[in-house]
């Protein structure tokens, strides 16, 4: 299956402003936010080492829904899907 | 006595007899409300009848500094502007960034009341404590820009000034307050109450310094304070790198980025408009306000096309998309002209935006008649966006001063008021409440009318994503943390923004050693709950009710017809009262005698 | 050797320089008390902060009357001590960089001492406009420095104050 | 090479250093006619309020390498023979030689009776004098005939202290030499504040002393007590000792751009010569602390056989503190000229003057902004290009006048 990738603001830098990204069916998106399918620095950016945890304030919008109100990095991905991903940010 | 932060000194000026006195602070008013937006909206409630009209004599203007202002506590540059506003007839309290504030205090004072009117337009000089009222004449007219350029010719160089622009001088109700031509108290016609008194603007310049109550722990307080805010990932850098537009795609990729008058909630055309593109085509450079570690300004140029070379400071997020998106435009150029036009009449870009917006689907709807239009008020359309911003700044034709009146007044005279959309016959900012929650609440509920800044439930709900936009449990006590926590915030005069970094326990400790007040995170909020009330109090008089506590129908009926967040509603209904409780307050939204005795608000 | 560097153009004009000097030197906050001085341009919204260039061959040195302004050539720092000087003002005349300056109320004279080697200034410049940085040769970096200033004031003389 | 200096204030000592660092061989010996090390003079008023808190902080540093000698006076110089006498009889020769023996109070013809007092303020133990006079007298007060800088600066050390004065005044105002009507009345305002007394068109005719008090009678019939009187009626070069030499004198000694004067290896630099003024453009006096150290340094250059460095055009400029007031003037302050624009606002006067596009005069009182900046423009004349304003308000600063420096990295 073929899953969209869009980052914004700086993690532009280091993953790009948007990609495609062929997964085996099924896949969590635990799966794909590894070096395997994304520049090793942008996985750097988004996921915490030690704990293996998204880091905090990184929002990431699976069809515009948060992940965290989904199964978080256990979210399954779908065919078509579109996936989000923002550094920390503010505004007003 | 007081021991740090504030100078301890006010400056009342009567524009009816011309008379200026300086005032002592009151120390138990300023450890009950600290200063700014508390402090100002103590002595509006108490010297100014909340049933009088906004732009009579009886009105007045408090221009105020907080305790921090002038000091090294980070983004201290705020200046408050609070008087009864005559947009939503509310009080209101506006804000703007810059180098005002600091000034002020260094002039030697915390606030300065402006009442009566003067019979000729008159500006206040500041100097080193030394006041004069001087006529305007010759600055009456003029731009915003260009009235700062006058004021600090007539005055000081380096003096820091506050003006209104031709909108405020014509009682626009979209009129705001600039500071130095460049940063804006926007919201709620701040601007028009000042026009209606004559009275085009202060410039001040000071000598005096700004002490501490506790300088070694107050050093401290602001070296740890800054840190965070360097290592917060928005603070520290993102919001430096795209500024506040940088907010362009995370709201549309959520879907709750309104567009054409709210009519839909997702902008297929966002990136165009985005804080990402903006850097790349227009970004002179950051400007941050006085002590900002975070510096999100924007100094911005029109590289091309017919606008070409015009430059000027901004777009925020919220004019990107009022004057952008809600008009359905994402010609960046026309949406950068529109803004710096906004700036130079002295006009709230949100308010004035989405004015635009609201026209444009009573003329694509046929309720605002062709005869009334000059020209097409087409949505996405760049031009008509640039033209119709000059009719509302010059109040030219019929439209123009319809206009400049904002949506709701107009819409109600086209007769379908329900495409105003506004709450208090204020705009809206831009988020879509259906798109998320809690926002809704913070709108209907907000005492100066639609607002994203008295509550920016926004940080919780989509930045950090604490909680989930689409639910509506928790979000009564979500919206009432963050309106208290801002109310306190909005009186130290520091900026919101620190809040993306701080909690309410450093804000506490920068205040306390700054003004060895012992204030700690609870009393801050219970400070902010204490001038939540008294707001509401001043509303309530003026004749507010529960009724006005709500949003335009579309936004809770017609559901987002597009985008991530397509098919919702936003259901008040499910949030207010439990609102009302979590506030202490009665069912019509009225606060209980045991709250206002548990805040000492009895005995006004 | 180290020296507080300059860059213009990374400045975002937010004067916490300004305060942070100010509150080091006198407990409390003017920035009329700061050796570091920040030039607001509103026409284009630019800024330039400024301060002592702490000269090899200073003027300020050179005309004070009691030795209160002496080149410390450990520090790079032309050090000031407030016990000597008598407030004849004559180095605030002396230097064209107006990089000595009265203080608030006009009394004191206040002049940067780069906070005895840890300046307060580039602790709170965020945008990094201002830098401490490590010259191996001092007198060469200040050489070729001032070679560059001069180089850009001496077309600008010719012009005049900008307009 | 033999180097001689006479006089070991500041152009003295300034000319030695420099040909120190030149001439690393050459003997270099500095003549002053006074007991005590050399001293700043300017500062004197400093050390009776006090504010100089140390005698020692005085003295002038002696550069190392550089023979002084004290209590030499010069009473001629024998030019064919390239060498000077002294007092003494003793004689010095040189090769090159620096006249640099500034300036003495010009003292006007009063009658005196008694013994009364009359000082005036050069030397050191001038201070030490008035104060052991003001100690003693039976009257704390002192007459001050004269208002020119010294004695607007003495009144303010006195009241510093508390000692009250009056000043004694031919001409109608205070610092007539140094500002207009406008900024005079400012500072006799303040003087007035003070409690210091302004006596104009008057002159002391006569002077008595009885029973330890001091009686200074005025032409106008008037009389004054008190303490002591302080003449300061300005100052005239120390020229005694050239007289029949072949060394020109104007107003004071004639140098040419190198400061060399008629007499070839002679120099001359400090409050002993005259210079050319760059807004006047003629011969003055421009007899000023840090003229008299450039001037020094640049005749030490020439001496030395440096690159032959030619003097700039001076400017006339003072900056001082009196009666809580601080004083900066430059170029043409004392009249209006050319476009004036003024200001007076929350007790601070500022005037500027422009000629042709170029800042030509400045009186700024109570806030003094940015004067470096000031000197510099006067100095270079920089166009001003209609920057008015800001050039009135005080608020020029380098990066205005250097606009590169918005680009640059330094």
């Amino acid at each position: 299956m073929r899953i969209k990738v869009k980052a914004f603001a700086t993690l532009r830098e280091v993953l790009g402003k948007e990609r495609e990204v062929e997964l085996k069916e099924g896949a969590l998106l635990k799966e794909l936010l590894s070096p395997l399918y994304l520049p090793s620095e942008g996985v750097e950016a988004i996921i915490d080492s030690q704990s293996g945890e998204i880091k905090p304030a990184i929002l990431i919008l699976k069809n515009g829904r948060n992940i965290r109100f989904l199964d978080g990095l256990l979210t399954k991905l779908e065919d078509g899907d579109e996936l989000i991903i923002f550094p920390p940010s503010g505004g007003g | 006595m007081i021991k740090g932060g504030f100078k301890g000194k006010i400056l009342r000026v009567n524009l009816t007899s011309g008379e200026i006195r300086v005032e002592d602070l009151k120390e138990d008013w300023a450890k009950k409300f600290i200063g700014g937006r508390g402090y100002g909206t103590k002595i509006i409630y108490d010297e100014v009848d909340p049933t009088i009209d906004p732009l009579s004599e009886k009105n007045k203007v408090i221009i105020a500094t907080g305790p921090l202002g002038g000091t090294l506590a980070p983004s201290s540059g705020r200046t408050m502007v609070i008087t009864k506003g005559p947009l939503t007839g509310t009080i209101a309290c506006s804000n703007a960034g810059g180098h005002f504030g600091p000034a002020l205090k260094h002039a030697g004072f915390d606030l300065v009341i402006i009442e009566g009117k003067a019979k000729e337009p008159v500006y206040l000089w500041i100097y080193k404590g030394i006041t004069e009222l001087r006529p305007a004449q010759d600055i009456w007219g003029k731009s915003t820009d260009e009235s700062d350029k006058i004021l600090r010719e007539k005055t000081h160089p380096l003096a820091e000034t506050m003006e209104i622009g031709p909108a405020g001088e014509k009682q626009s109700l979209l009129a705001n307050v600039m500071f130095n031509g460049h940063r804006a108290a926007g919201r709620t016609g701040v601007g028009a109450v000042l026009g209606s008194k004559n009275f085009k603007g202060i410039a001040v310049r000071g000598n005096q310094e700004v002490k501490v109550a506790e300088p070694e722990e107050f050093r401290e307080a602001v070296s740890k304070t800054r840190e965070i805010l360097s290592k917060d990932a928005f603070s520290g850098g993102g919001a430096a790198m795209l500024g506040t537009a940088m907010l362009v795609n995370v709201l549309n990729s959520i879907g709750a980025f309104p567009i054409k008058n709210s009519q839909d909630a997702y902008f297929p055309e966002a990136e165009k408009i985005s804080g990402e593109t903006l850097r790349e085509r227009n970004l002179i450079r950051n400007e941050a306000c006085a002590e900002c570690p975070i510096g999100c300004g924007r100094v911005t140029v029109i590289k091309e096309g017919k606008y070409k070379g015009a430059q000027g400071g901004g777009p925020e997020y919220e004019s990107v998309w009022s004057l952008g998106a809600m008009c359905g435009i994402s010609d960046l150029d026309a949406v950068l002209m529109a803004n710096y036009l906004c700036d130079k009449y002295g006009m709230d870009t949100i308010s004035a935006g989405v004015t635009v917006a609201c026209a444009m689907e009573l003329y694509e709807k046929g309720y605002l008649p062709q005869e009334d239009a000059p020209f097409p008020l087409t949505f996405g359309s760049g031009e008509a966006l640039v033209e119709t911003i000059k009719l509302m700044g010059e109040q030219k034709e019929k439209l123009g001063k319809l206009l400049a009146q904002g949506s709701y007044r107009l819409a109600e005279y086209y007769k379908h008021p329900e495409l105003s959309m506004s709450v208090k016959k204020q705009e809206f900012p831009a988020y879509d409440p259906r798109g998320v929650k809690g926002i809704g609440l913070q709108f209907a509920t907000s005492n100066r009318g639609a607002c994203h800044v008295r509550g920016y439930t926004i940080a919780a709900e989509v930045l950090s994503g604490a909680v989930d936009r689409l639910k509506y449990e928790g979000k009564a006590e979500l919206v009432k943390t963050f309106q208290d926590l801002t109310a306190a915030l909005d009186s130290t005069g520091i900026c919101l923004f620190t809040t993306f970094g701080l909690g309410g326990g450093d804000i506490a400790l920068l205040l306390s050693t700054a003004t060895g007040f012992q204030v700690g995170e609870k009393e801050f909020m219970q400070i902010g709950e204490r001038i939540w009330n008294l707001e509401r109090l001043f509303n309530l008089k003026a004749g507010f009710s529960r009724k006005d506590d709500t949003l335009p129908p579309r936004i809770l009926k017609e559901p987002i017809k597009s985008g991530p967040s397509k098919g919702e509603i936003e259901e008040l209904d499910k949030m207010l009262a439990d609102y009302y409780k979590v506030r202490g307050w009665d069912n019509d939204g009225v606060p209980g005698e045991g709250k206002l005795k548990e805040l000492e608000l009895m005995v006004d | 050797m180290k020296v507080l560097i300059l860059d213009p153009l990374k400045c975002t004009g937010c004067r916490a320089c300004e305060y942070a000097c100010s509150f080091e030197h006198t407990g409390t906050f003017n920035p009329l008390d700061s050796r570091i001085e920040v030039s607001n341009f509103l026409e284009d919204l630019s800024f330039v902060p400024t301060l002592c260039l702490q000269c090899e061959k200073a003027y300020c040195a050179e005309v004070c009357p009691t030795s209160a302004l002496t080149k410390n050539d450990q520090t790079g720092v032309v050090d000031f001590d407030k016990e000597k000087c008598i407030g004849c003002k004559q180095c605030i005349i002396a230097c064209p960089w107006g990089s000595v300056k009265l203080n608030h109320n006009g009394k004191e004279i206040i002049k940067c001492d780069n906070c005895n080697g840890e300046p307060a200034c580039v602790k709170v410049c965020k945008a990094e406009a201002l830098t401490f940085e490590e010259v191996e040769d001092v007198v060469l970096a200040k050489q070729k420095r001032t070679a560059v200033l001069l180089k850009e004031i001496g077309k600008d003389l010719v012009k005049g104050v900008s307009s | 090479m033999k180097y001689l200096v006479i006089g070991a204030s500041a152009a003295g000592l300034s000319a030695a250093q420099r040909i120190r660092e030149l001439d690393g061989e050459g003997e270099i010996m500095v003549l002053s006619e006074e007991k005590s090390p050399p001293y700043s003079k300017m500062s004197l008023p400093y050390l009776l309020s006090g504010e100089c808190s140390q005698e020692e902080y005085l003295y002038l540093r002696i550069p190392e390498g550089v023979e002084l000698l004290l209590n030499k006076k010069v009473v001629a110089l024998k030019e064919g023979r390239r060498a000077v006498e002294v007092e003494s009889g003793e004689e010095f020769s040189y090769d090159r030689l620096l006249i640099a023996t500034g300036a003495r109070p010009y003292i006007p013809k009063v009658e005196k009776k008694g013994s009364p007092l009359i000082l005036t303020i050069r030397n050191l133990e001038d201070i030490f004098r008035l104060k052991e006079r003001i100690k003693n007298a039976k009257e704390k007060k002192v007459l001050l005939a004269g208002a020119g800088l010294v004695n607007c600066e003495i009144a303010d050390a006195l009241w510093k202290i508390g000692i009250p004065s009056v000043f004694i005044v031919s001409s109608n105002r205070i610092l007539s030499q140094i500002l207009d009507e406008e900024g005079s009345s400012v500072i006799e305002s303040c003087a007035k504040e003070k409690g210091i007394e302004l006596l104009t068109g008057e002159n002391i005719k006569k002077v008595e002393e009885k029973e330890g008090i001091t009686y200074a009678i005025l032409e106008s019939g008037k009389i004054l007590k008190g303490s002591c009187i302080v003449l300061g009626k300005g100052v005239q070069p120390a020229v005694d000792f050239l007289k029949d030499t072949g060394i020109k004198i104007g107003r004071g000694v004639e140098v040419n751009e190198y400061l060399q004067t008629s007499v070839e290896y002679v120099y001359a630099a400090g409050d002993v010569t005259e210079s050319m003024d760059l807004v006047y453009n003629d011969m003055r006096m421009h007899a000023l602390w840090p003229v008299a150290i450039e001037q020094g340094k640049i005749a030490g250059e020439n001496m030395a056989g440096g690159r032959r460095l030619d003097y700039p055009e001076e400017i006339a400029r003072n900056i001082l503190t009196i009666f809580g007031q601080n004083i900066f003037t430059g170029g043409i302050s004392t009249e209006d000229k050319f476009e004036v624009y003024k200001e007076y606002f929350a007790g601070e006067y500022r005037k500027i003057l422009v000629r042709d596009n170029r800042l030509v005069g400045f009186v700024f009182i109570g806030a003094v902004d940015n004067p470096g900046v000031y000197l510099f423009m006067l100095k270079n004349q920089i166009a001003v290009n209609g920057k008015i304003n800001l050039l009135l308000k005080g608020a020029m600063t380098y990066p205005v006048i250097h606009p590169s420096v918005r680009n640059i990295i330094f």
